[in-house]
């Protein structure tokens, strides 16, 4: 691998789900690339298929089309045999702490489970001091080996879904919402790990969320979904200090922000987001966008790019 | 709401299709000959020969199945082994009695096990809650044809109030018969409607509604009950079932002249013909039972309703 | 010792309890299901012991015609004798063998095939799940003792076929149970997440999914006990079960009844019999439900 | 008691303290907690998960749920009354009329069986017996557009309409009789980003317009910014500080208070290293004694363990509780208690 190839590389991802009124178009034509290291943050709210594209990056749901490249292999075309070799690379952090953890099963069993599926270390003894050290690493008391999950508070939790990510030492993460169900200052802590453990161990992640403030701390890169489209995608500091699709400015100016001063003006959208069901060959935001035109209800604009790095999908950009 | 029921009848055939399907089939398993049980020991092979090729018999199974459904879609159910009568004619004398049976106990119980679950709800782990529930534990779990049996002895027998058997002393001959049968249902049916009550009381929406300013009694009333009701109907439509099935062993030990009896009376003589056709008439009323409580949800539950708008 | 059982989320410590054992200490503080348990466990051992209590030829089979209906009494026959002179709680000690032995293994035979099918249903989906269902619907259309009923009457009154129609009456209920637990568990993350770490489909259902499901099956295993009871006694109280003179509940029952007019005894005493039983099994269900899904509590 | 202040002030609660009480375990959900809301002021009550905020709520309405919860003592005077006293009678009266409470999750909190516009009418109903079933409905109409719901969908189930939708709807609700006083228990949690922009707007029109007090019940500062006048920050059931917008947010004092802000990212530098608070929730059967914070706090001193902080006032309506403050006043004291 040279030093800059990217380690994650999507093209034209896309999966559509059959549903009683019609064909859902969870994601479409997603593409990105994630450089090794790095962390892309994947923005939007309920509905957009932020989670969709995360469980297609891991092949948990197989696309409709499209090719997901890890270190330039696609992932669709391996047999099941080689998939499950390649999870070891590729992990997942899920939501819910509280339904992501097997009730029947103690910390260090959870732990343990994808170091015995994958007969990684077969000595039991050596197989625990792995487990241990993992929970060293994530903050979890070794006392709390032999407990079990709905024993414990959600931080807790959270961090032992981290370290089953992290037992089998992959490349790369998908981060579903880690943190959304946490309390404030838990989410800090688990943040903060997040961030540690990524530096230590030369981590790359994809980090899914609908919370900007997190996402704008946590990710290098950031792309916005809006009805399984990316509609912009720029470096962190740059989206926030010039977004160019009207969603994406409307999305940054509905965050509260808790400061009393330089309170930036609110965009108020108009209307909820649809499902993506039988869409119709135009903007996917023209019913609520403020700075509709005519063209926009009659041909869907491409992700282009408008500056460096910086691509966004609007017919006012061109 | 009428595109709704349209389409739950229609889904009703297949499942009647598959009934007498099963039913015929393993009536076909039943060991000895219609024709030698119709001419007797003495007939000679030849004539039960004859006899089996009219009855259309000879013909592959599968063939007697069709013929059968065909005749069934005509109204024409055979004729009983044992006493040549008409099986539609001899269900249909029979029908009315477990009907109306089923019906008094039905009514009965329902009207009274609702408003007993509501309040043991309410007053959860009160006096009066304890009470309801230890009754109907004891209710759910006393097998009806004892039971019967027991009020006869009690009621017929010690006390001579009523009769021990028969239908023919107008509503007195429908006490005892309906107390065995509904007792079970009415424990039953208070059970399910005090837990959706206990359930549905601590739902958000009932505490919504307090907030609004209304009574306790209308919240409880007015909120809560209309949506444990959906839960509680199920069960209803389950109890209802279970009288049909339960019809056979209480009007055995009543001898209430209904289907139930006669399907027993059929099974000891092996009358194919007439147990098929109670088994059909029986699955139907069955069926239609379902049919009614799936349109009562429609009713009870605009999110049922809007699925098939 | 339990305050310190129940307490939930402060610091936990080595050794902590697992939601089955969990499970088993609120089964425990549960004065009805301690007492179903009582009944049973000594039910069960009673007909586990039947022979060495009454012998079979001698004291249950035998006619002794000149001791016939003799009313219970203290000295002579704890529970009376019925209509051939025989020792009432001889052959209620050995009719609950015969009522346990056939709903047990109705309810195991129907446990077994209609689990595994609703399982598939439930964990495959698609056509598998679309046919198996539509089976149960069926199946279900037929009010369950009728059905029982129709078996019998094909195959013949007997034992084996009594379990096998009182078995196969019971699998759809038992493969919709199953399918519902199967389906809301393999909705969870946790079943996500050992995908994503490589396990395959088998390690899934049995390490993730059945111990997850075990729940709602072992309160329906327990009250379909009881309803097994309930049927097995009434097909033999209508002579389509367990054959005389055999002894059976339901049967004692249907030869008591002729007698109901002077000898009350032998028809209020096996009755007692079948619904103390199904009490038991009932209170049992009850608390284990409650045991298992504590969240109305 | 102060009486002065019972003109100025919509709801004033003082020392309330609220258990629950299950055979198991005693949960102090609230701990002697007192606050203010000054008529046509909005308070912002934060906290985390546990910390009472919903409790304090339902004491305000008398919808503690029983009977395990128990209001063991303090006082909560709408408007001046005290309504911990008042008879089931008088409080249906003022539920809905003076006070009433938007819940946090509009997916529950309205009835699936019955048409909106039914539940509306309901809450108009309650208060108002002389008006015709049309005028009723006629209001409750009105009700519906002023939050953006066109009439004819009143006739509508909860189910079909989105979550935002339902809020609104759970707003038209709490306004229909222009109460005094809403209570919104996380109003926006449920909802997306750019919903809840639209929700928190129209609430603050809505309160403007009819000149409502409120509380605003949130573990978001960023929307106590966006809407309060003022905030107490809550933790183990009690206040731990309270003062107006600008004190708590330009000079936030309590080191729980300072936490939570340490525990957000910052939008203008996103390099900048989060500084949570250590440790977890305390288990509410099972307090700290002293300060409740103490196990978290990294100034925790040996007085911080036995004793509670008192209030230590900053000028105005700033206050915190703390030992920290309250040795600057009056350091001897604190020592001799602590030996």
């Amino acid at each position: 691998m040279t030093e800059n190839a990217p380690l994650i590389d999507v093209r034209g991802l896309t999966k559509y789900f059959a549903t009683k009124r019609g064909l859902l178009h969870a994601v479409d034509g997603v593409s990105f690339t994630i450089s090794e290291g790095k962390t892309l943050g994947l923005v939007g709210e309920s509905g957009c298929g932020k989670s969709t594209t995360g469980r297609l990056l891991l092949r948990l749901i197989e696309p409709t089309s499209g090719q997901v490249l890890f270190h330039g292999t696609d992932i669709a075309s391996l047999s099941s045999g080689e998939m499950r070799d390649m999870r070891k690379k590729m992990q997942m952090i899920f939501q819910d702490p509280f339904s992501s953890l097997n009730p029947r099963m103690t910390v260090s069993q959870i732990i343990e489970e994808p170091l015995r599926l994958h007969r990684m270390i077969e000595d039991r003894d050596e197989r625990m001091n792995k487990v241990l050290e993992i929970m060293d690493l994530v903050g979890l008391s070794r006392r709390l080996r032999n407990t079990y999950p709905h024993e414990l508070d959600g931080g807790r939790r959270q961090r032992i879904g981290v370290a089953r990510a992290l037992v089998l030492d992959p490349e790369f993460i998908v981060c579903d919402e880690p943190v959304s169900a946490l309390d404030v200052s838990i989410r800090a802590q688990i943040l903060n790990l997040m961030g540690e453990v990524q530096e230590q161990l030369g981590l790359t992640l994809l980090f899914i969320t609908h919370d900007l403030s997190v996402v704008h701390h946590f990710s290098d890169e950031i792309a916005v979904m809006y009805l399984g489209k990316i509609i912009e995608k720029a470096p962190a500091d740059e989206l926030f200090a010039h977004p160019s699709h009207p969603y994406t400015e409307a999305l940054l100016s509905a965050i509260p922000i808790p400061r009393l001063h330089d309170r930036p003006k609110r965009i108020i959208l108009r209307g909820e987001i649809t499902s993506p069901v039988n869409l119709p060959k135009a903007c996917r935001f023209a019913t609520r966008c403020p700075k509709v035109m005519s063209r926009c209800h009659e041909e869907e604009p491409e992700l282009c790019e408008i500056g460096p790095n910086h691509q966004a999908a609007c017919f006012l950009l061109d | 709401m009428i595109r709704y029921m349209i389409k739950r009848l229609l889904a009703m055939i297949p499942v009647l299709i598959g009934i007498t399907f099963l039913v015929f089939m393993i009536m076909q398993l039943a060991p000895g000959d219609p024709a030698r049980l119709i001419l007797g020991e003495n007939a000679s092979p030849e004539e039960v020969k004859e006899l089996r090729e009219q009855m259309g018999l000879e013909d592959p199974v599968l063939v007697q199945y069709f013929r059968y459904m065909v005749n069934l879609c005509k109204g024409d159910m055979g004729k009983s082994y044992i006493t040549n009568r008409l099986v539609a004619s001899e269900v249909a004398a029979r029908f009315p009695y477990t009907l109306k049976l089923a019906l008094v106990s039905a009514a009965v119980s329902i009207l009274i096990a609702i408003p007993l679950g509501i309040i043991a709800a309410v007053k959860q782990n009160t006096i009066f809650d304890n009470t309801c529930m230890v009754l109907s534990l004891v209710g759910i779990s006393m097998p009806a044809f004892w039971m019967a049996l027991m009020l006869v002895l009690v009621f017929s027998l010690r006390l001579g109030w009523l009769p021990v058997q028969g239908a023919n002393m107008g509503w007195r001959s429908y006490v005892l018969p309906s107390i065995a049968i509904g007792f079970m249902n009415m424990a039953a049916i208070a059970r399910t409607t005090r837990s959706s009550m206990l359930e549905t009381i601590r739902q958000d929406y009932v505490r919504t509604a307090k907030s609004k300013g209304i009574s306790n009694a209308s919240a409880i009333l007015g909120h809560a009950f209309p949506n444990a009701l959906i839960p509680t109907v199920t069960v209803v439509g389950v109890q209802l079932g279970g009288l049909i099935g339960g019809a056979v062993l209480t009007e055995t030990v009543f001898a209430w002249p209904g289907l139930g009896r006669l399907i027993v009376q059929s099974v000891n003589a092996r009358d194919v013909p007439m147990i098929l056709g109670c088994m059909v008439v029986m699955s139907v009323s069955f069926s239609v039972i379902n049919l009614v409580v799936d349109l009562l949800y429609g009713l009870l539950d605009p999110r049922v309703k809007s699925m098939y708008a | 010792m339990m305050k310190h059982l129940f307490r939930r989320r402060a610091e936990p410590e080595e050794g902590s309890m697992s939601l089955l054992q969990e499970s088993w200490m609120r089964l425990l503080s549960n004065k009805g299901a301690v007492a179903g348990m009582v009944f049973l466990t000594i039910l069960v051992l009673t007909a586990i012991c039947a022979d060495l209590i009454y012998d079979y030829e001698t004291e249950v089979i035998m006619q002794d015609i000149p001791s016939r209906l003799q009313p219970p009494s203290l000295k002579g026959h704890l529970l009376g004798t019925d209509e051939y002179g025989r020792d009432l709680l001889a052959r209620l000690v050995h009719g609950s063998r015969m009522s346990l032995v056939v709903s047990f293994s109705s309810v195991v035979l129907a446990l077994a095939v209609g689990g595994t099918l609703g399982a598939m249903a439930g964990y495959f989906g698609g056509v598998i799940d679309n046919i198996i269902m539509r089976l149960t619907d069926v199946l279900l259309a037929i009010p369950m003792t009728l059905f029982a009923i129709v078996i019998v009457a094909a195959l013949g009154a007997n034992t084996t076929n009594l379990t096998l129609a009182l078995g196969a009456s019971s699998i759809p209920i038992f493969a919709r149970v199953v399918r519902a637990s199967v389906l809301t568990v393999r909705q969870a993350e946790y079943v996500e997440a050992a995908r994503s770490i490589g396990a395959k489909h088998g390690t899934v259902i049995l390490r993730h999914i059945l111990p997850n499901c075990i729940g709602p099956i072992i309160v329906q295993f327990t009250l379909r006990i009881a309803q097994a009871i309930y049927n097995t006694a009434a097909l033999s109280f209508l002579g389509m079960g367990v054959q005389p003179p055999a002894p059976e509940w339901g049967g004692l029952l249907a030869s008591g009844r002729t007698y109901i007019r002077d000898y009350s005894y032998l028809s209020i005493i096996p009755g007692l019999a079948i619904m103390s039983t199904i009490l038991a099994l009932n209170l049992l269900g009850d608390g284990l439900r409650d045991a298992l899904d504590p969240r109305l509590k | 008691m102060v009486i002065g202040s019972q003109s100025n002030n919509t709801l004033e609660i003082r020392d309330l303290v609220v258990e629950y009480r299950t055979r198991e375990r005693v949960v102090h959900a609230v701990n002697s907690l007192s606050l203010t809301v000054g008529r046509g002021q909005t308070l912002g009550l934060v906290g985390e998960t546990g910390a009472g905020k919903t409790t304090t709520g339902l004491a305000v309405m008398g919808l503690i749920p029983k009977p395990a919860g128990v209001v063991l003592g303090g006082a909560i005077l709408l408007n001046g009354e005290d309504v911990l006293h008042k008879s089931d009678r008088e409080m249906k009266q003022i539920r809905g009329k003076t006070v009433s409470m938007i819940f946090q999750d509009p997916m529950s909190s309205l009835n699936p069986v019955m048409s909106i516009e039914r539940q509306i009418s309901e809450a108009i109903r309650a208060h108002d017996r002389s008006l015709t079933r049309s005028q009723v409905l006629q209001k409750a109409h009105e009700m519906l557009e002023m939050v953006g719901i066109p009439r004819d969908r009143g006739s509508e189930y909860p189910h079909q309409f989105s979550g935002g939708m339902k809020q609104r709807v759970v707003i038209a609700m709490a306004l229909s009789c222009k109460p005094d006083l809403i209570i919104a228990d996380e109003p926006t949690t449920a909802l997306d980003v750019t919903i809840q922009a639209q929700v928190l707007g129209l609430m603050k029109d809505l309160k403007d317009q009819y000149r409502t007090s409120m509380v605003m019940i949130t573990h978001d500062l960023g929307i106590v910014a966006e809407t309060c006048d003022s905030v107490s920050v809550m933790y183990a059931g009690s206040i731990v500080e309270h003062g107006t917008l600008h004190d708590v947010f330009d000079d936030p004092l309590h080191p729980y208070t300072k936490g939570l802000f340490g525990s957000l990212p910052r939008l203008d530098d996103r390099r900048a290293k989060l500084q949570p608070i250590k440790g977890l929730m305390p288990d509410p059967s099972n307090l700290p004694t002293g300060c409740t914070f103490w196990p978290r706090c990294d100034h925790a001193k040996d007085v911080c363990r036995v004793e509670k902080p008192n209030p230590t006032y900053f000028g105005g309506e700033h206050f915190v509780n703390c030992h920290l403050f309250n040795e600057e006043i009056s350091g001897a004291r604190t020592v001799n208690m602590g030996d």
